[in-house]
């Protein structure tokens, strides 16, 4: 066998794990082993569900599911802060996001411990990490199949300026 | 007529619990009448293909000595009046079935006057169905998963809406198939003529587990159904044995209140099917499995293992926990 | 086996190329014509077939879109046709001088038009994410964007060709000729389109 | 440059023929030994022989598929692969055979077989062509390294939105499906684009639109259905595609978009598909019923008639996909009856097939039994088709199992069966052997039984309620003996298509040679070598009826003067088809295999992100500016006009 035929194979067998992790549909979640040895260099178990497509998915509809749109809305934050920018009250890692929806926090975040699995609590900080865009952009669907909660953009910003020029000339046809 | 196409069907020995055979519904009545009457007709033109191709290749063809092509063209001519014969066989086959598909459709449409109407709605999620029994009293509405039942003779018409993907509603047994379509209401209307129990399978592919996403459908009586509708009404009992107070208390305050609602209890949740009468069911998981006690157990216990992908997570019960689980939800009947 | 040749003509006088359809190019061409017109059709009809699902087009809160950038280019197109059609004849008369200087006004008229459809998106008054009607305007700008863009680069690439010894080739002026052609089909695309971007919503 | 007269150039003709000539237009046309030859080759044949041996594989692949599915259904409730997977296996197989295998194969053959037909030396856009079978083999490629690395598409081939939309159908599965969609979308367009081109412009002298074979009708017409329906799933799924990656809002219910949308979108293409894929059959088997009973085909007008009016009716039906979403009933009502009215066009076909047989002196050759298995396959296949085209019947039977033994009948029956057929009548054209005819009526026998019996039962299963696309099915429902006989029937199916290939195997190394006309029959085809010459014809054959073979026994009336130092090609008129042009034919280039994987490097990375569009533009762009520069001086050519 060359060594060419053997580097292909390799690559390819790279190729194909790169490929599965992120593809991999595992419909219990990952499983989340108690060791926490290694927090320093960043959770190994962030990887399982934050760039995994499917639990991402399942994340985002959990979301909508255990009403998370009633405080945060979209992203957009609510009674809830929002979720879509860089700042987070209690850490942003995978760990916090996680141990702030199982254990609740102060000011009317509530516990879900007990009342989701931890798998769905990962799935979940998943996909609300994925709102600020910390995972890698293309894993998770560019939208979901629902209405989108938050002002588009292009009315609000235009509106502003029509307000304050009401002399143009598209006024004057209205 | 009605009874005429299980003779077609020398496989189908009897008819089933979701076979279009059945013809228990008016329009499955009138999908059988009219299978039979295109059966005949496309069987008919089959033999006739079939009765020119053998003679074609069995007739005593002419000798094989002379050039090929030759005055072919004139040689056309004597087939001109049988082309066109057959052509106007076709067509008048097709107009009569064209005739025939109206004349049902129109048929299958009509309203029957009925005095009575049953109004449901049912909503398609992956991969179960959310049911509503509607009324003009709030308090008289019913909210089931998995199973209607409908009076035999009553029309019932179903509002058909999705949450999430496609679907098709479909009960063989009773008339043909109707999506269920995110964004948009359709319907249809079921009019059962038999007492029976019947199944109803998900005919739009909708994802991993479209396999099993099955309704079950029970015709019966006007005064079964009164008895069916009025049990329905009721929100489930109080625990009666310490066992089952465990599994109430589990149930009501953990992972399984965060999705199901059980009417009477703190239970409230929308995402997953109503659980308020489940033992009274005929089956687990829409349709995966009958209701026993073995089943419950091992569809709670690891419901990824019994229906891959589905979005019940394993909670990983420990056994007690289980067996107080089971016990209540056994007393939802 | 092969049945021995008899000779009946001979094909030595024909000539080598030929203006329009004629020439083999000419029906590759118009058989793009087809495909790209048949995706536009398609385009057209997920436009109309959206419309029917709404109570207003454009949906509430939404305003049309601004006609100012999209009427200019529209007029800039059809006042390319002159340019353009003076091209295509001097393709057709061989007259090289003329050719040159065509294809080089061409490639020029694009550039304001490239420009302008930069502000015609931004005129839309609704982003490609917003809703349906959004996706649809901003597809069919962008669809016929493509097309233009097409023409563009065909053309610059004829404008250098021109210049080389490949010049003098008279298949050249057929190909000339035949992207004049196709700008005639990139402009006669636009107009539908003008009218569903910005009238329709008014209507 | 001097226009100097061409007169001295060197041309076919009296003064130059036979093996002399042969040598000249081989040295001008062929291609020589080596990979860089091999990778530049424009040669329509060559590339037909690609397209045909890549479409084979797909098929086994997409068979092999199949056989697991039918394992995993032969009993109920098996366990054997997960539904995940199932899901992946259907919609592979779905996509596979009619993207991958059906179309191109089809395609191909016309490819190969057109240019013979109508007595030209070359297809009209050759390099067009290479670039196509790149680019199809890129998106053949994509769409099952995906499947191998578990990134399989699991949306069904039609991939139903929302279900194949950016919230149900998580990762990149999808996104693989939707431009695999496009490579091979690109590809079958521009080889309809050649075929179009080639049928109308470069005909034989003499061979007016009324003496055209039946095969290169059907060619003509599919090629424009081709051009007419594919755009519409090329718009479609890139829709899809945006809705997918830049949040696009087309298919979103709850944003103004359209569930419904896709579904029309998708028909309009998805129905003229399956006649594109059944129409060459009609031409295949015109042909073989001519040779094989010794008569021309009855009624040649109506025969053309019904080709074409099936094209255009196939452009009225796709709404009977849909009967079931709940549109207007008004409407069914056009649907059904256009459904229906292509039972017509069919019955003429059938008539004149099998009239041809009465009237002629048919010797049952294997060829002529694919005929036979065919006529019966397909005729009930159509009836079960006039059934799905009445609404009542069709909201039951639609989605069932009964659908699928429908399709099966129309497209194994109607198309693979005549293709098999046509694979053995031509396969002494394409390799210059004969396939043994003994070992070819074992493998009819095997096919049409292990058919009949992997389909038919399909018929029962569906009338018992059992749905499509199921991973599995409940006991006790009645459908366990009918899917234990359908699987049965596969695997006898799938015996069948082995033994069809390794009797090509084996006829390809030991058979003897075949002659160029072993079959004696009537096309131009049979009047080059088998396998044919890389310039097809020494001299540009005349004709002057729809038999030319068969009127011109002792001489073949041919006309002279094309070139012989240059690729030169006869451009007739569309009609008449008079002699007009001689125009130049591409010489061999590796830049359409480059262009094609700067087209592949663009359309994968547009999975990931969308400025590949922009960014992959240039390379494809420099490609296909590089590939239409004029290389070197053209040789000086008189110009009369």
């Amino acid at each position: 066998m060359s060594s060419r035929f053997r580097v292909s194979l390799i690559l390819l067998a790279a190729l194909a794990s790169a490929g599965c992790e992120r593809e991999q549909r595992d419909p219990r979640g990952k499983p989340l082993p108690e060791d926490q040895s290694n927090v320093a260099k960043g959770d190994p178990r962030d990887n399982a569900y934050e760039n995994v497509s499917y639990q991402l998915a399942q994340g985002q509809r959990l979301y909508g599911w255990m009403n998370c749109t009633g405080c945060h809305a979209h992203g957009g934050g609510g009674m809830g802060p929002p979720l879509m920018d860089e700042e987070w009250r209690y850490g942003g890692r995978m760990e916090d996001v996680v141990a702030t929806i199982l254990n609740g926090r102060p000011n009317g975040m509530p516990a879900f411990k007990g009342r989701i699995t931890e798998q769905q609590a990962w799935q979940l900080a998943a996909y609300v990490r994925s709102l600020s865009a910390q995972p890698r952009q293309d894993v998770l669907g560019s939208r979901p199949d629902k209405m989108s909660t938050t002002e588009p953009a292009t009315i609000s910003e235009r509106e502003k300026v029509v307000d304050e020029t009401p002399a143009l000339p598209r006024d004057e046809k209205d | 007529m009605r009874r005429a196409l299980p003779l077609l069907l020398p496989l189908a020995g009897c008819d089933t619990v979701q076979s279009m055979t059945g013809g228990d519904g008016r329009q499955g009545a009138l999908f059988n009448d009219l299978f039979v009457i295109f059966a005949i007709v496309t069987l008919v033109m089959l033999a006739l293909v079939l009765t020119g191709l053998i003679a074609s290749i069995f007739r005593r063809h002419p000798a094989k000595s002379s050039v090929p092509g030759e005055n072919d063209e004139a040689r056309d001519a004597p087939f001109r009046p049988l082309l066109i014969g057959w052509v106007a066989l076709i067509a008048t086959g097709l107009l009569f079935l064209t005739t025939a598909t109206y004349l049902t459709d129109r048929a299958m449409q009509a309203r029957a006057p009925a005095n009575r109407l049953l109004e449901i709605e049912i909503t398609a999620n992956q991969w179960w169905w959310d049911i509503r029994y509607k009324s003009s009293k709030p308090w008289q509405t019913i909210r089931t998963a998995n199973e209607i039942h409908l009076p035999v003779g009553i029309p019932a018409r179903i509002t058909l809406k999705s949450n999430d993907v496609i679907h098709s509603f479909w009960v063989p047994n009773l008339a043909g198939k109707q999506d269920l379509i995110p964004g948009r209401r359709t319907d249809t209307v079921l009019e059962p003529k038999r007492i029976g129990v019947y199944r109803s399978q998900c005919a739009e592919f909708c994802g991993a587990q479209h396999a099993h996403m099955a309704l079950d459908v029970t015709v019966e009586s006007w005064a079964d159904f009164n008895a069916w509708r009025v049990r329905q009404l009721t929100p489930a009992p109080a625990p009666a044995t310490p066992l089952a107070l465990a599994g109430y208390n589990y149930v009501t305050t953990r992972e399984c209140a965060s999705c199901h609602a059980i009417a009477g209890t703190p239970a409230s949740a929308q995402v997953a099917p109503d659980l308020t009468h489940l033992a009274s069911r005929r089956s687990i998981a829409a349709g995966t499995f009958p209701m026993t006690r073995g089943h419950l157990y091992a569809w709670i216990a690891d419901p990824q293992g019994a229906k891959p992908g589905n979005n019940m997570p394993v909670v990983g019960l420990e056994p007690n926990e289980l067996h107080s689980v089971i016990a209540y939800l056994e007393t939802l009947k | 086996m092969i049945p021995p040749p008899k000779f009946v003509g001979d094909l030595t006088d024909l000539p080598t190329h030929a203006f329009g359809h004629r020439s083999l190019t000419w029906w590759g061409v118009v058989a793009f014509f087809m495909i790209e017109g048949a995706a536009f059709a398609m385009a057209f009809a997920a436009y109309f077939f959206l419309i029917t699902g709404e109570q207003s087009w454009p949906p509430a809160p939404y305003r049309p879109p601004d006609l100012l950038a999209g009427t200019l280019f529209t007029l800039i197109m059809l006042a390319s046709e002159i340019p353009n059609t003076r091209l295509k004849r001097a393709a057709e008369k061989k007259d090289l001088r003329s050719v040159r200087i065509g294809l080089l006004i061409m490639t020029a008229v694009c550039i304001p038009l490239f420009v302008l459809r930069g502000f015609e998106f931004a005129s839309l008054n609704v982003w490609w994410t917003d809703n349906a009607y959004g996706s649809i305007m901003w597809a069919l700008l962008f669809l016929h964007l493509t097309h233009f863009a097409t023409d563009f680069v065909d053309t610059v690439v004829l404008a250098c060709l021109v210049n080389t010894r490949h010049a003098a080739e008279d298949r050249r002026m057929v190909d000339v000729a035949e992207n004049a052609m196709y700008w005639r089909f990139v402009w006669l695309l636009w107009l539908p389109i003008y009218f569903m971007l910005y009238w329709i919503p008014r209507l | 440059m001097s226009v100097m007269s061409g007169k001295e150039l060197p041309r076919d003709g009296r003064d130059l023929e036979g093996t002399e000539l042969h040598e000249r237009l081989e040295k001008t046309w062929g291609t020589p030994p080596g990979l860089w030859a091999w990778i530049s080759t424009v040669d329509h044949k060559r590339i037909s022989k690609r397209y045909i041996v890549t479409a084979l594989i797909f098929m086994l692949l997409g068979g092999i598929l199949s056989l697991v599915m039918r394992v995993q259904l032969a009993t109920p409730e098996s366990g054997l692969i997960t539904p995940d997977r199932y899901n992946q296996l259907f919609t592979m197989h779905g996509t596979t055979m009619m993207f991958l295998f059906a179309v191109p194969v089809m395609e191909a053959m016309a490819v190969f077989l057109v240019p013979l037909m109508i007595g030209t030396r070359a297809i009209s856009f050759p390099r067009l062509n290479a670039f196509s079978y790149w680019i199809y083999l890129a998106g053949g490629v994509l769409l099952w390294v995906a499947f191998i690395l578990n990134i399989g598409p699991d949306a069904g081939w039609f991939a139903y939105v929302p279900l194949s939309g950016p919230e149900y159908s998580p990762g990149k599965r999808t996104d693989i499906w939707a431009q695999m969609v496009t490579f091979t979308e690109v590809a079958a367009l521009a080889v309809s684009v050649e075929l179009v081109a080639t049928i109308l412009k470069q005909r034989a002298p003499g061979m007016t639109l009324s003496r055209m074979p039946l095969f290169v009708w059907v060619s003509l017409v599919t090629s424009f259905m081709v051009i007419f329906s594919m755009p519409s799933v090329a718009l479609t799924s890139g829709f899809l595609l945006s809705d997918r990656l830049v949040g696009t809002q087309f298919f979103n219910p709850y944003e103004h978009g359209d569930a419904l949308l896709w579904q029309h979108l998708f028909w309009f293409f998805g129905h003229p598909e399956v006649y594109i894929i059944f129409l060459p059959g009609v031409g295949f088997v015109s042909h073989i019923v001519e040779t094989f009973c010794r008569r021309s085909v009855l009624f040649y007008p109506a025969m053309v008639l019904a080709v074409v009016s099936i094209g255009l009716l196939a452009f009225g039906l796709w709404v009977h996909h849909m009967f079931a979403t709940g549109l207007p009933r008004l409407g069914y009502a056009f649907y059904t009856a256009a459904s229906m009215a292509v039972a017509i066009p069919s019955g003429v076909q059938v008539f004149c097939w099998i009239a041809t047989m009465w009237d002629g002196r048919p010797r049952f050759d294997t060829p002529l039994l694919y005929v036979v298995g065919f006529i019966f396959t397909f005729v009930i296949g159509g009836l079960t088709g006039v059934m799905l085209a009445s609404v009542p019947l069709d909201l039951q039977l639609h989605d069932t199992y009964f659908v699928v033994a429908h399709f099966h009948y129309v497209l194994i029956g109607g198309a693979v069966f005549p293709l098999l057929g046509a694979f053995t009548y031509w396969f002494p054209k394409f390799t210059g052997r004969m396939m043994s005819e003994r070992m070819g009526k074992w493998t009819f026998w095997t096919l049409f039984l292990g058919f009949q019996l992997a389909f038919a039962p399909m018929h029962w299963s569906g009338i018992l309620g059992m749905p499509r696309r199921v991973y599995t099915y409940p006991a006790g429902l009645g459908l366990e003996q009918t899917n234990m006989l359908s699987t049965v029937g596969a695997f006898a199916f799938a015996a069948g298509l082995f033994m069809f290939l390794e009797n090509a195997a084996v006829s390809l190394r030991r058979r003897a040679n075949a002659g160029s006309n072993p079959w004696d029959a009537s096309g131009l085809e049979w009047a080059v070598s088998s396998p044919p010459a890389s310039y097809n014809f020494a001299h540009i054959p005349v004709v002057s009826s729809r038999t030319p073979l068969w009127d011109n026994r002792d001489h073949l009336p041919v006309m002279t003067g094309l070139r012989v130092d240059d690729r030169e090609l006869l451009i007739t008129t569309v009609m008449e088809a008079k002699p007009d042009l001689r125009e130049p034919s591409p010489v061999p280039t590796a830049w359409p295999l480059i262009a094609a994987i700067a087209t592949t490097a663009m359309f994968i990375a547009s999975i990931f992100t969308p400025w590949a569009v922009v960014v992959g533009a240039v390379p494809t762009a420099a490609a296909l500016i590089a590939w239409f520069w004029p290389k070197g001086p053209e040789t000086p050519e008189p110009v009369i006009q």
